[in-house]
């Protein structure tokens, strides 16, 4: 009832143009920025922000990068969590280098090191198409993680073999290591995140977006239209993996605070890929609709039977938050097999005439 | 619509229907093209003058389409040259021959199925688009002024065509009819040189078939816009057309006005099917 | 010593020096080679059937073989509880193309393959509720597999040959030529193939196409519990093998999606190829390259025939 | 971002934060989680250390009570052995006021190491994790007796210069293969293997198997053949080691030549069938029932169905670790109430009572543990101990024990232990300095 256009003309193509065009749009947007900035912080526990919201946003920020990918350029990727490490072990290089620069900074900027890697392995992207692609990620997955075990001076030759998070401040506050309170890191994350998201909308709003949806829906008739399909897959692979390398080094940075290279194995690679279906490929919000499920619900599964005050071993919980997950999948490819965000998308639709749909 | 008052459209204005025509825009000289051991296209030569409808016609599997691929870089020829815009050439990339000046339409819609009609047509802009990477990341200042411009570009297309009722709805849904129209539009969003449409009436009704002829007429008429156009419904052809080449397995068998084509002996014989 | 030598003379050298330990390890890439390919067929049976790109392929495999070990380990005995392995199989096809399939049936490729994501997913729980989460031996003696080496003093030195892998070999063979047959002589084998030609053509002939991926899939199901036990006989059974199942991808990559000939050669190269790789070049690059070398060996071919080996080039048309 | 989605998602998740911090705990009870990874592909391992930890620590409930009369809030948080789960489990946990946190997962460790200071809560990575966390004055919150696995290797190598007719002289000219996981974990040897080879004379040769292939090993057990090394050392977890043995028995490798770290259990032997007869591994406690305490255990928890353990199991090599494991939480914690005069303890005074435990044989026998395992001593300085370990023997149906007691070459692995943690503490600077007092100087 709410949720109107009624009255709300557009006079210029600007605002007909702009990423969100209804007003009631706008203003959920601003609400929830508010709520994410203010409420969250004030409200949550730690560990509603460091197990909850943290890996929320990072893994947000992963599916982003793997929809971008997958969802608006077209090409399936099994090889997201390789990236996310290319962007974690680049980070700690340069971080434990350049100590005296800020470790935000290295944060950003190691999603170039990552994005070069992407650039590379996207290289076979001109001659290989649809499932063969994905294997051919599969290569880039496995052969990353095997250089995060064997070259050792990605860890600086630490015998333990992990990447460990140096403690850092900015402006004499924690931001990194074991005194950086939930809070900071909280809003540091919500930050880079919301930033990039911002980046990646106008992206995919724009010219470059539309030619990856034109590559991704019909390539021929993309290529007869003018566009260049491998620069354009090229740019798809760069911007993928340097949002996947900037999400991997928050990871660790951020969230984890020291990692193995198991951290960013296959089953990561997995799991943002049913966030990006489950959310719905070729939308940045289904992004952070699919982070939500496929990290919130198990924790949600875990907490129920305790709650409720049923005691089950954890190990049963565990199983049965595979059999759910598994088969939420299916069921909602079913119902709506366009995700989450189309199915908002129809909700939305029908507020916006309701009571007379016709 | 002000295609044609647009820089970068041709310059040969209100060619008269029929009448005398300039230069050939396009040649086509001995094209050969097959596939493995079949042979879709063999020696065909013909052109495409500036300013005129160009109709290609024949039976099914005639090579036509081919032909059109061939023209558009989508295919390449194994023999032949094609001429365009006095450029000779055999091999090119289809972004190349899209940035070249042509533009096409398909047999079966090949519109991007999961972006509305706006931003179909918006897509075919991408050649004329020149805002980098870092102002796309911003979306404001030029990036946003030239995105406004060209979606005044599009408006007006979308104006032209009548499709300004589905301008937001995403093109899987529309019927086909409509689907034809937006691929229309998309590919002159591109302001061709030369446009290549195939098959753009196939299983249209009646109206929809005049639309689609009207849109086509004006096209050409009032922004001189060349055309060759492969189509199967001949009175279409007839009435649209300002010459017209007949393909048979793909070999050409006849070249001329829809009246010379329409009394050739062979054009009719292939038609009908007679035993040679 | 000079690295191109490494790299292009020695293996060689110690190839023709030790022929027996080069003998041996084309056996060991062959039994891989064997079993990679058994999975890369059940791949390509679904894919050629349904189109689909069926990702549950590997866990089909761990929960064929922990259902088998878990009926026996409840008392059940061997032969009856593979039969009754056979009979979950079965269940599972029929559940897929009742749940899964027919709800989906002319959704984009992307979506079925996602589904059979949540089809791992779904059984890797299962699997683990009911027949617990530890790893279990594989009850190759109480099936009758053989077990023990058989040595040939041959070449200059030993070649051993496991009973078990001989008796894999043997098992695949007959498993392939079965298969072959079926598709060969039945009717629903016949409409099988009609439908992998076209779908529209099976469907006008009066065939059913849900009847058509009930056998298929249970078709992948049993080719899945003979990797199964013929895996897990190697190791053990646990859901780590499922990463073992993996392998099989880069196998299709080489193969083709739609050929079972490229699945069995496909398996072999990158079984053989992956062995030799690791027994003679690994040492340069300080060994354990066999997790990424099948794939890049596959992406490195890819790059020349971008449609497999016995893929058929398609000729894309507008 | 839209509204509907992030309203939900708030929601649920600030019921969720609020839910776990408002749950009050009666302070009559000592809280000790057990994050335990029953799940997972290393589920093999994690079910029986679990049931081990747990099913001790629930016996003291039942026959004594609790420990000095304050019952042990038990409560296990399945980790999968995955760091992020790992680290949901720790943050879950934290609010209630855990004494100890047992990781069992390097990687999990890890990431908690630096955090133990800050959040006052001890570490007990028994025998894994990072090795150099044995300097209790660089890591004053994380404790890892009894042995590092640096400790480990230099042990197998003594056994190995013992059966060779003792003396590491007699290694000169050996060739020692190792085959490991080529994870963090495996790799820790590499350092010691290069130093000691160099020291004793011996060639090593390495046999990495990726994490993805731990079932896929005849590739390296090929190299084995080829190379002929006089022994073979494994550092192996998981389904590495059942396929590593099988391999191993395939190519006729000699099994009494054949000794591994203290991860093998018993059915990843069985698997390998006769063959299997010699296989050595590193133990620091006793396999099987027969001790008082694992009486209780069995009549007091087991039988009385609040074990998740199968009867047979109880006993078998990876139980009784996380017996062992469960026995260092209690005497910490009896320690602490000793030390601090308190009966309900915090984390912080665990610490104290980890750093001053002292578990003699007289000890041992008190608590139904006697011969059980060797004495265990902590100082501040030592959070290790780098206590001696023994080699057992597969006699194909049960671990017997077949060497002496065997102390590490604590002169070789010091100076890395030293080098390591030292290093560690810069990479990480600003480490903060030790700032706690210690109450057991020697």
């Amino acid at each position: 009832m709410f949720y109107r256009e009624a009255g709300q003309f557009k006079a210029t193509y600007a605002a007909d143009q702009a990423v969100f065009p209804i007003r009631q749009d706008r203003i959920g947007l601003a609400l929830i920025l508010v709520a994410a900035y203010v409420a969250v912080p004030l409200l949550g526990g730690d560990f509603l922000l460091s197990s909850v919201m943290i890996p929320f946003l990072i893994l947000s920020l992963a599916a982003i990068a793997l929809n971008i990918l997958t969802g608006y350029a077209g090409l399936v990727s099994l090889g997201t969590a390789g990236f996310m490490g290319a962007g974690a072990y680049a980070a700690y290089k340069l971080s434990t280098l350049f100590p005296q620069v800020n470790i935000l900074v290295w944060i950003v900027v190691s999603g170039f090191a990552s994005c070069a890697i992407g650039v590379l392995f996207g290289l076979p992207s001109l001659r290989i198409k649809g499932f063969y692609l994905t294997v051919a990620t599969l290569a880039s997955q496995f052969f990353l993680q095997w250089c995060f075990v064997r070259v050792s001076w990605l860890y600086n030759y630490n015998p333990s073999g992990a990447i460990e998070v140096p403690a850092r401040a900015l402006f004499g506050l924690a931001i990194t290591g074991p005194s950086a309170s939930p809070v900071t890191r909280y809003l540091i994350v919500l930050t880079i995140v919301v930033a990039m998201t911002w980046f990646a909308s106008n992206l995919v709003h724009g010219r470059i977006g539309r030619s990856w949806m034109a590559i991704r829906d019909m390539d021929i008739a993309a290529q007869l239209i003018g566009i260049r399909l491998y620069p354009a897959k090229l740019l798809a692979f760069a911007v993928s993996s340097f949002y996947a390398g900037v999400a991997g080094a928050m990871m660790v940075f951020l969230w984890l605070g020291a990692a193995e290279p198991d951290a960013f194995n296959i089953n990561l690679s997995f799991l943002l890929l049913f966030m990006v279906i489950i959310g719905g490929l070729g939308s940045l919000t289904g992004s952070f609709f699919g982070a939500a499920l496929i990290h919130i619900l198990p924790i949600a599964v875990r907490q129920a039977p305790a709650s409720v005050g049923l005691t089950i071993g954890g190990a049963t919980v565990e199983h049965l938050t595979y059999v759910i997950t598994g088969a939420m999948i299916i069921v909602f490819l079913i119902v709506e097999p366009h995700g989450l965000a189309r199915l908002l998308q129809i909700g939305k639709q029908k507020l916006r005439t309701w009571p007379f749909p016709y | 619509m002000n295609i044609a008052a647009s820089p970068h459209a041709t310059g040969a204005q209100g060619a008269a229907h029929g009448g005398p025509l300039r230069d050939p825009l396009l040649a086509v000289e001995s094209i050969s093209l097959s596939f493995g051991g079949l042979k879709a296209v063999s020696e065909v030569s013909f052109d495409i003058r500036r300013g005129e409808i160009r109709a290609i016609i024949g039976p099914n599997g005639a090579g036509k389409t081919s032909m059109l691929n061939c023209i558009n870089g989508f295919y390449h020829p194994q023999e032949g040259r094609i001429t365009f815009k006095g450029v000779a050439r055999r091999r090119m990339k289809p972004h190349e021959a899209a940035s070249q000046g042509i533009a096409r339409t398909f047999q079966n819609v090949a519109l991007f199925k999961g972006m509305s009609t706006l931003d179909n047509i918006m897509t075919g802009r991408a050649l004329k688009m020149r805002r980098g990477f870092l102002w796309q990341l911003l979306r404001h200042g030029p990036a946003l002024a030239e995105e406004i411009e060209h979606r005044k570009f599009c408006e007006e297309i979308i104006d032209f065509l009548e499709i300004e009722h589905i301008r937001k709805t995403p093109v899987g849904k529309l019927p086909y009819g409509l689907q034809k129209r937006v691929e229309l539009g998309r590919a002159l969003a591109m302001e061709p040189d030369l446009l290549l449409l195939d098959e753009p009436m196939a299983g249209m009704n009646v109206e929809e078939k005049r639309d689609m002829s009207r849109f086509i007429l004006d096209v050409n008429r009032h922004f001189g816009m060349t055309i060759a156009l492969i189509e199967h419904d001949m009175g279409v052809v007839m009435d649209l057309s300002d010459r017209v080449v007949v393909l048979e397995y793909g070999r050409k068998i006849a070249d001329g006005s829809p009246d010379e084509v329409k009394s050739n002996q062979r054009v009719i014989d292939a038609y009908l099917g007679v035993a040679r | 010593m000079n690295p191109l030598y490494q790299i292009f003379v020695d293996p060689f050298v110690q190839m023709a020096g030790a022929p027996d330990l080069f003998a041996q390890t084309i056996w060991e890439g062959f039994v891989g080679g064997m079993l990679y390919a058994l999975i890369a067929l059940g791949y390509v049976l679904i894919f050629k059937a349904s189109g689909v790109f069926n990702f549950a392929q590997g866990i089909m495999m761990v929960f064929a073989a922990l259902t088998l070990v878990g009926l026996h380990e409840m008392g059940v005995h061997a032969y009856i509880a593979l039969l009754l392995t056979l009979g979950v199989m079965y269940l599972l096809a029929v559940g897929v193309e009742r749940a899964v399939l027919r709800p989906l049936v002319n959704q984009p490729d992307i979506i079925l393959f996602m589904a059979t994501f949540g089809l791992t997913y779904l059984l890797i729980g299962a699997g683990e509720l009911v027949f617990g989460g530890n790893p279990k031996t594989m009850i190759a003696k109480e099936l009758g597999l053989p077990s023990g080496g058989i040595d040939f003093n041959i070449l200059g030195g030993l070649v051993s040959l496991q009973r078990i892998d001989i008796a894999a070999a043997v098992i695949a063979s007959i498993l392939v030529a079965g298969l072959a047959a079926f598709f060969q002589y039945t009717r629903v084998g016949r409409a099988l193939r009609a439908v992998a030609d076209d779908h529209q053509a099976a469907l006008s002939v009066g065939i059913s196409l849900n009847e058509i991926w009930v056998v298929v899939w249970f078709a992948a199901g049993v080719v899945a519990l003979a990797t199964g036990v013929m895996w897990g006989a190697r190791s053990n059974v646990s859901f780590a093998l499922q990463i073992v199942a993996l392998k099989a991808l880069p196998v299709l990559i080489l193969g083709g999606f739609t050929s079972v000939p490229g699945a069995i050669v496909g398996g072999l190269v990158v079984g053989i190829g992956e062995k030799l790789g690791e027994f003679y070049w690994g040492p340069l690059l300080g060994g354990g390259i066999e997790s990424w070398l099948a794939y890049v060996i596959a992406l490195a071919f890819l790059l020349f025939r971008p449609h497999g080996l016995f893929g058929e080039k398609i000729i894309e048309r507008i | 971002m839209t509204n509907a989605n992030l309203r939900l998602i708030l929601g649920a998740a600030t019921a969720l934060g609020l839910g776990a911090a408002t749950q009050t705990f009666a302070q009559d009870s000592i809280y000790v989680p057990l994050l335990t990874y029953r799940t997972g592909p290393y589920a093999g391992s994690g079910i029986p250390i679990a049931d081990g930890m747990r099913d001790y620590l629930t016996m003291l409930n039942e026959r004594d009570g609790g420990i000095g009369g304050v019952r042990i809030d038990i409560e296990e948080c399945e980790t999968g052995y995955d760091t992020k789960k790992g680290l949901e489990c720790y943050e879950q946990v934290k609010p209630k006021k855990p004494v100890v946190m047992n990781p069992w997962s390097t990687g999990l460790t890890l990431s908690i190491i630096p955090k133990a200071s800050v959040d006052k809560i001890p570490i007990l990575s028994m025998a894994y994790g990072l090795s150099a966390a044995a300097r209790g004055n660089v890591f004053p919150w994380v404790f890892n007796p009894p042995a590092t696995y640096w400790d480990g290797f230099s042990q197998m190598l003594e056994y190995i210069a013992n059966k060779e007719g003792g003396g590491v002289e007699k290694l000169k000219g050996k060739k020692i293969g190792y085959i490991y996981l080529d994870a963090g974990f495996g790799r820790e040897p590499l350092p010691l293997i290069e130093q000691l080879s160099k020291d004793f004379g011996f060639t090593p040769t390495l046999y990495p198997v990726a994490g993805t292939d731990m079932q896929n090993q005849s590739a390296q057990w090929l190299n084995v053949r080829r190379d002929r090394p006089d022994y073979m050392i494994m550092f192996g977890w998981g389904a590495l080691n059942p396929t590593a043995i099988k391999e191993a028995v395939k190519i006729n490798y000699p099994m009494d030549k054949f000794v591994s770290i203290w991860w093998v259990g018993e059915d990843d032997v069985k698997a390998a069938g006769d063959g299997a007869k010699g296989f050595r591994e590193l133990n620091w406690h006793a396999v099987g029932a027969e001790f008082p305490a694992l009486k209780d255990i069995q009549t007091r928890v087991v039988e009385k169905g609040k074990s998740q353990s199968p009867k047979e199991k109880v006993g078998s090599n990876l139980y009784n670790r996380g017996l062992y494991n469960g026995m260092l939480i209690a005497e910490a914690i009896v320690n602490a109430q000793k030390v601090t005069g308190r009966k309900v303890v915090n984390g912080e005074d665990v610490r104290r009572g980890l750093e001053s435990l002292n578990v003699d044989e007289a000890r041992l026998k008190q608590i139904g543990l006697e011969g059980f395992s060797g004495p265990v001593k902590l100082t501040c300085a030592d959070h290790n101990g780098h206590f001696p370990t023994y080699v057992q023997r597969w006699d194909g149906e049960k671990f017997v024990k077949d060497s002496d007691w065997i102390k590490p070459m604590s002169a070789k692995v010091d100076p890395l232990l030293e080098a390591d943690a030292k290093s560690y503490a810069e990479k990480n600077a600003p480490w903060p300095a030790r700032t706690e007092a210690c109450d057991n100087k020697s």
